[in-house]
């Protein structure tokens, strides 16, 4: 089983960068509006068929549909947000989880209302797997990582040199003194529930890409982006990623010590493991 | 009490670092320094919220250091929080009844199949808590929630948290502090009388010279996370480290 | 007419607690005004309701005329008024850099010149620029605080307790630099608990006691007053 | 009709049953268990069993399933002791997934996937299924009585007062001489017994149980109708669980309205329905239908 | 007992009587209707929601047929469609209401091994049969005393036949991949007792369903170089699994399940993907009426076989109601045999079969996914199996046997 070690690993860290993306966009969210939004499960499914509509409907290629995907899964996060979710955030972090779970329900049948349970699929063409010695890649996947990868740039960025991004990270890092400092932080909500809903739009894409879509899609992913998230530590945008390239790889390196059936367990165990050892996750609450 | 060479930093700031100093049994012993000096931080490691670093603490002869805070509360030392610490869903009678000592009725099985015992106790504590909450003018408010109770209600119920446990040792975090002057004298009548029927020790942080020379000595002065001095407060009201360290520096 | 009129406030934090009882001060370009008085007397609370953070139920707050009285903190900051909480005054996990930039958030074009003047004044946060603000130590944390409130020119600056747990030798230095903005015609209010520092460093100091104004006046003839000493020490 | 009637009833039972669970945990101590379907699944899979291959009666099995629940809640409260809400939330609920796999995979011990059918009910072969609905409507109610009734005396105990005070701000509790483990696990213990016990009373009655049961939708459910009844009230998790099987099983016939709807379009609306009712059951009533209400001292009702 | 529905025989009078107050009256209050009842009970929502709704489709349209042919037994047919979320807890709930509120005599198109198994107990203990697609052995070896009646060939005999085809191709090595499910297991024993009856290498992983990539896993089972997999999953993960073995580079033969396989998969695949591989089925009567009925009620060219079945439960229903002259539950129960099997007319439409009824013949329906003989346990029997080749993207007959 150990000559299969080094694809494991490949597998894993490609998986790793996917999932990434809408764990940044989970973890930004808890880091500004400080709650986790479950509601994720749901804008991963928006994405994927917001990006359905501009690739199978309107020929698009991929880039331009993820950005479809980005911008309708991020409206939905908004305005979804503005309406079921604000109102209920002074109540506390937790009632405000659990109407997200409500929220899920709805969306999920929204999509479910217009688009019918069917399997889809994006019109792109697939290709074989590249053979680099042991180790087999496939250039889709490669182009994943790379839009993963640019993906996740263009939000470091994006939080460390543009003004937003920067009243966002003073927003999470201290909300008060960035209201006395003239930051709008209501604004910065909208923001932040816009961008990061887009993130898990595109995350959601990005998943479909490889499969076939429908409205269960999101579900299917929701728990390794908890995993993630936790492991990392939640809130923290480092962390995203370092957690979500833990679970990942460790997803797909259990097949060497754990029957495949129980891979969800690999999340499970990562969590208690690293909470064990540090109760706020690897990162701690840093924003970045 | 005996405080032997405590540390505790926090994010590399040193908050505490060779905290020494001894409360006799029987007096009512002030601590005082500028703020920032450990006080508080002092206080926190005694009671077993923050562990500290090194050194030690012993109560009545038995080492406390490390204890949790229940635990040591169980060995009769008590304390108070400086911002008061209320129970938002609890009402004040409530609070207090949550610090009488010896319930049964905590333990799950007891209050599930003998509630007599409990009630019994209950009914003890009653009268103790509404004695008290007599004698802290709290009694028009007992069945308010804490949050809706005013600042200087909450220092008061402070205060009737600590009578209520009827412990050995009281740690009090500026008792007086927000509290309007007449209501601060009754305050210090009433920890004093305490301390003289009951024989209760006391260690209090205050601000308040007037209450810290009324009632207490010795004063143990702390700055920068040591023991300065200690002494009575005459003695240490004329040490020119003292007036350094509290009211400043001239020039 | 002073630059910051703050007349008969009465104000607390819930409708059951009412912490300032009726506080009237005034401070005026230029100087450095004190309020001090023990733990409770309401200082802080003072500095909130100014700072907009608390809503003044009764008296009124003014800026040079303009009532600042129901403005939220940050149309507060707009018009001029720097406040530097007590605690949790920086960005502990964004660099020094940022934290002046977010400071300067409301002047997005003079950030640049600011910063520069920041750190020709401070070459401590210039040296540290790249780094978190959580590792800094406490002195040069309540420096950067202070610069943080410089990046908007303000024409007020609040400190509430700007020395508490800092040495005597970064409470000199924090002072120096309380002077030097005082000197470029600011006006200073802070709180302090460092009762006989304070008096040194302010031109004119209030005591308040239970959420009034006690005795007020020259810090000069307040630090020889009996009542003061007795205030701080009993005696 | 008046068999469904009780179904439905029984149904709301069970439901009221796991919402008490969850307000032991949740409401009055604090701890959020996104795990619920897990603990649901342990009791109904221990009763199950010990009924089944084990051969035992169902009282026995009753009480196997609380107490096993009631283990695996102190040992998984005992491992998260440390952690905050949010992080309490996520862990719990991979112990719910955790559960459920292992239901799925241990097939010698769970038979798999297939589930455990012909789970006893009480003379459930002797009885017309009518008087088998009113037979275990009055059991669940029974039990949710029961359960209420102690419950409720906790709550008013000082056991649940000082609950009450380490969920509003531990340190305090602490220093006030409340030992907050103990406390907690026994909460956690508690809850999850309860949990346990709804399982085993949902096998019975259904005389099926399967690893798909315990999907986490039915803690979501349960989840609402706690926040819907009034957190922390033992009284509001009963109504909130009747609500919430109303909501469910009252959107069934909206089908009148929605004629010109393809089968899957009048599922989403009901579902969508469904979510948006509970969202603003929430809105309008932040605190729930029934807010909690501090018991006062724990003494007779006439002295008060 | 008031509940109980023991007679639904044809009642007009009181049809026409009450038709006036039925219309003001809510559904709730009309639960004990006089009317013919059956009920629909298919995932619309959850993982079988891939399914559901054209089987839902697929029974509905029967039932409209017969209504708009002047109805059954001198009324019309009342349906209702439930939803069981694929989830067993929900579909006891919506089973209860279909059997206590609406007074179904028949709750057809359960698809779930463990919706079925739930919801069955509570059709035999009220008298209600329960047509259903499951594929889980276990199923008909409930106490059902009847009750139920299975379309899809059980799990045991669908494998055998499947595993007999791979032998036939010439396997040299058998692999087999698939979620877990109640037919995983047995699946893997059944074929792994084939493989070492023919002396040859046989493989297995059974993973966890819900997940968005199976490479490692896929790599797990390609190390001991199969020439031919078996795919045991449904619609969602097959499509996964087919990507990644394509990727793989594997150049052997796949087989998997018509229902897994489906125009939804082929659809949402490149063509070169499921190029060649080999689905099977429970043979479909194409170019049966029955056929032409569910591809015209569907509006598909390929029928998928559980929308197939759900439609040969309603027409079997319709039919032994008709052939009993009572709706009921018990009495459907009995007449079933009467009408699917043996010496009577053959049949491959309800309509035609009424016809026959009608004039005092007997019938033998045979339907759109086969002839729907039953064993004494509710098997179906007799079943031909139809093998098909991906070819461009669309299924080609490969083989019947």
């Amino acid at each position: 089983m150990l000559d299969l070690l080094p694809q494991f690993l490949v597998n894993g860290i490609i998986t790793g960068a996917l999932l990434a993306i809408p764990t940044i966009g989970f973890t930004a969210i808890f880091a500004v509006l400080r709650f986790p939004n479950f509601a994720v499960a749901s804008h991963a499914t928006v994405g994927a068929f917001a990006g359905l509509v501009a690739n199978v409907y309107w020929g698009l290629p991929a880039v331009p549909s993820l950005a479809f995907a980005f911008l309708i899964a991020g409206i939905v996060g908004l305005v979804s947000d503005e309406i079921a979710l604000k109102p209920l955030r002074k109540h506390g972090a937790l009632t405000t989880a659990i109407a997200s779970i409500a929220l899920t329900i709805v969306l999920e049948n929204i999509i479910r209302f217009f688009f019918g349970n069917e399997l889809r699929g994006y019109d792109l063409p697939l290709v074989r797997d590249t053979r680099f010695g042991d180790v087999r890649v496939n250039p889709q996947q490669l182009e994943n990582l790379a839009l993963a990868v640019v993906i996740m740039v263009l939000v470091f960025t994006a939080l460390k040199y543009t003004r937003m991004g920067k009243a966002m990270r003073a927003v999470a890092d201290n909300p008060g003194l960035a209201d006395l400092k003239g930051i709008d932080a209501a604004l910065v909500g909208r923001v932040v529930a816009f961008a990061g809903m887009g993130l898990v739009g595109i995350g959601g894409m990005l998943f479909g890409l490889g499969t076939s879509i429908d409205p269960l899609t999101g579900f299917r992913f929701i728990l390794p982006i908890f995993a993630a998230a936790v492991v990392g530590g939640l809130g923290s945008i480092p962390g995203a990623v370092l957690g979500a390239m833990i679970v990942g790889v460790g997803e797909e390196m259990s097949a060497l010590v754990l029957e495949p059936a129980y891979k969800s367990a690999v999340g499970f165990l990562a969590i208690v493991l690293v909470l064990t050892f540090r109760p706020s996750g690897l990162l701690g609450e840093r924003a970045y | 009490m005996r405080v032997f060479n405590l540390r505790r930093s926090f994010y590399g700031v040193r908050a505490l670092s060779d905290a020494r100093f001894d409360v006799e049994q029987g007096t009512i012993t002030a601590l005082i320094g500028p703020n920032g000096a450990g006080k508080t931080t002092a206080f926190n490691c005694i009671s077993g919220v923050i562990p500290p670093e090194s050194g030690s603490v012993h109560f009545a002869g038995t080492e406390i250091t490390g204890l949790t805070p229940d635990q040591i509360n169980a060995c009769g030392v008590v304390r108070t929080f400086q911002i008061a610490r209320g129970f938002p869903t609890l009402t004040v009678l409530e609070t207090l009844l949550l610090h009488g000592d010896d319930q049964p009725g905590e333990r799950m099985l007891t209050a599930l199949f003998s509630p007599g015992q409990a009630r019994q106790r209950e009914a003890e504590l009653l009268d103790r808590a509404h004695a008290v909450a007599k004698r802290l003018k709290l009694d028009h408010v007992v069945v308010n929630l804490t949050d809706a109770l005013s600042g200087g209600q909450k220092k008061l119920l402070e205060i009737g948290r600590a009578l209520m446990a009827q412990p050995r040792m009281i740690l009090l975090d500026e008792p007086v502090a927000g509290v309007n002057p007449t209501l601060g004298g009754e305050i210090a009548e009433r920890i004093q009388q305490l301390n003289e029927e009951d024989g209760l020790t006391f260690l209090i942080v205050e601000h308040d010279m007037d209450v810290v020379a009324q009632i207490c000595d010795p004063v143990i002065v702390m700055a920068e996370g040591r023991t300065l001095m200690q002494g009575s407060f005459d003695d240490i009201a004329s040490d020119a480290r003292v007036q350094d360290a509290y009211l400043g520096k001239r020039g | 007419m002073s630059l910051l009129n703050a007349e008969n406030v009465v104000a607390g934090y819930t409708s059951a607690d009412t912490i300032l009882k009726g506080v009237s001060v005034h401070a005026d370009g230029g100087e450095i005004v004190a309020i001090l008085g023990p733990n409770g007397a309401g200082k802080s609370t003072l500095l909130k309701a100014i700072a907009g953070q608390l809503v003044a139920r009764e008296g009124s707050i003014r800026l040079k005329d303009k009532p600042l009285t129901g403005l939220k903190p940050r149309e507060v900051a707009k018009r001029g008024v720097a406040y530097v909480p007590q605690e949790a005054n920086v960005f502990p996990n964004m660099s020094i850099h940022e934290n002046l930039e977010i400071g300067g958030y409301l002047a997005p074009r003079e950030i640049r010149g600011r910063i520069s003047e920041i750190y020709g004044r401070f070459p401590m946060l210039a040296e540290k620029r790249k780094e978190a603000a959580r590792t800094l130590s406490g002195g040069q944390r309540q420096v950067l605080a202070v610069a943080i409130a410089l990046m908007v020119a303000p024409q007020l600056m609040l400190l509430d307790e700007p020395s508490a747990g800092l040495s005597p030798v970064a409470t000199q230095e924090l002072f120096e630099t309380i002077r030097s903005i005082r000197d470029a015609g600011v006006a200073v209010v802070l709180v302090e608990q460092n009762a006989l520092d304070a008096l040194d460093l302010a031109e004119r100091a209030y005591i308040l006691t239970a959420g009034r104004n006690h005795i007020g006046g020259r810090a000069s003839e307040l630090a020889a007053d009996k009542d003061v000493r007795r205030a701080f020490l009993g005696g | 009709m008046l068999s469904w009637l009780f179904s439905v009833a029984t149904f709301a039972g069970i439901y009221a049953l796991l919402a008490l669970g969850i307000n032991v945990i949740w409401g009055m101590g604090g701890m959020i268990n996104l795990g619920m379907a897990g603990f649901f699944a342990l009791g109904a899979y221990a009763s199950a069993l010990a009924t089944t291959s084990g051969g035992l009666p169902i009282p026995i099995g009753l009480a196997l399933a609380a107490g096993l629940a009631a283990l695996a809640g102190g040992l998984l409260c005992r491992l998260t002791l440390r952690l905050r809400g949010d992080y309490l939330a996520i862990v719990t609920l991979g112990f719910s997934e955790l559960v459920r796999l292992v239901a799925a995979n241990e097939i010698w011990l769970t038979n798999g996937s297939d589930g455990i059918s012909g789970v006893p009910g009480p003379w459930r072969s002797e009885l017309t299924p009518f008087r088998f609905n009113v037979l275990s409507f009055a059991l669940v109610a029974a039990a949710v009585v029961v359960i209420w009734a102690l419950t409720e005396r906790l709550r008013r105990a000082p056991w649940g007062r000082a609950l009450r005070a380490i969920r509003d701000d531990d340190t305090a509790a602490a220093v006030a001489g409340k030992p907050i483990r103990r406390f907690k696990i026994q909460a956690f213990a508690l809850g999850a017994a309860i949990l346990g016990l709804a399982g085993a009373f949902y096998g019975h009655y259904t005389s099926y149980i399967a690893p798909d049961i315990f999907r986490p939708l039915i803690t979501i459910y349960i989840f609402l109708a706690l926040t819907a009844g009034g957190t922390g009230n033992t009284t509001g998790a009963i109504v909130g669980a009747v609500a919430v099987v109303l909501v469910l099983e009252g959107s069934r016939f909206l089908e009148g309205w929605t004629s010109v709807l393809g089968g899957v379009q009048k599922a989403a609306l009901r579902e969508v329905f469904i979510g948006v009712a509970l969202i603003a059951i929430m809105q309008l009533r932040p605190l729930g239908l029934l807010p909690e209400k501090s018991p006062g001292p724990f003494l007779k009702r006439k002295s008060r | 007992m008031t509940d109980r529905i023991t007679t639904l025989g044809p009642n007009r009078r009181s049809v026409l009587m009450g038709g006036a107050a039925l219309l003001a009256t809510p559904a709730i209050l009309r639960a004990q209707g006089t009317a013919i009842k059956f009920g629909t009970l298919t995932p619309l929502t959850g993982v079988g929601g891939t399914y559901g709704p054209s089987m839902r489709d697929a029974a509905v349209s029967v039932f409209d047929a017969v209504n708009a042919a002047g109805g059954l037994l001198g009324g019309s047919i009342e349906y209702v469609s439930e939803d069981t979320q694929t989830n067993p807890e929900a579909a006891v709930r919506a089973v209860r209401k279909l059997i206590d509120v609406d007074g179904v005599s028949v709750v057809l198109g359960t698809w779930a091994s463990s919706v079925t198994t739930a919801v069955a107990p509570l059709c035999w203990e009220n008298d209600v049969m329960l047509f259903c697609v499951s594929g889980a052995d276990s199923i008909t070896r409930l106490p059902h005393m009847g009750y139920i009646a299975r379309t899809q060939p059980n799990s045991v005999l669908q494998i055998q036949v499947a595993g007999d085809f791979m032998l036939r191709q010439g396997s040299t090595g058998m692999a087999w991949i698939g979620p877990q499910t109640p037919f995983a297991q047995s699946s893997i024993d059944i074929l792994a007792g084939q493989a070492e009856g023919a002396g040859i290498g046989m493989e297995s992983l059974i993973y966890e369903a819900d997940k968005s990539t199976y490479r490692s896993e896929v790599d797990t089972i390609l190390r001991s170089n199969p020439d031919f997999i078996m795919l045991g999953g449904y619609a969602a993960d097959s499509t996964v699994v087919l990507r990644d073995i394509w990727q793989a580079g594997y150049e052997g033969k796949i087989m998997g399940p018509a229902y897994a396989v489906n125009p939804s998969v082929l659809d949402a695949l490149p063509d070169e993907v499921t190029e060649g591989v080999f689905t099977w089925e429970g043979a479909p009567a194409i170019g049966s009426t029955a056929y032409a009925n569910v591809q015209a009620a569907l509006g598909v060219d390929v029928v998928d076989p559980y929308s197939a079945q759900t439609y040969d439960h309603a027409s079997l229903a319709v039919l032994a109601a008709a052939a009993a002259g009572d709706a009921g539950g018990s009495a459907i129960k009995n007449a079933l045999r009467s009408i699917s099997q043996g010496d009577g007319t053959e049949v491959s439409d309800a309509l035609a079969g009424l016809e026959v009824l009608a004039s005092g013949g007997s019938v033998n329906y045979s339907g759109a996914s086969g002839p729907c003989d039953f064993d004494e346990i509710g098997d179906i029997t007799g079943t031909q199996f139809l093998f098909n080749q991906i070819l461009g993207g669309a299924p080609s007959m490969f083989e019947r046997v």
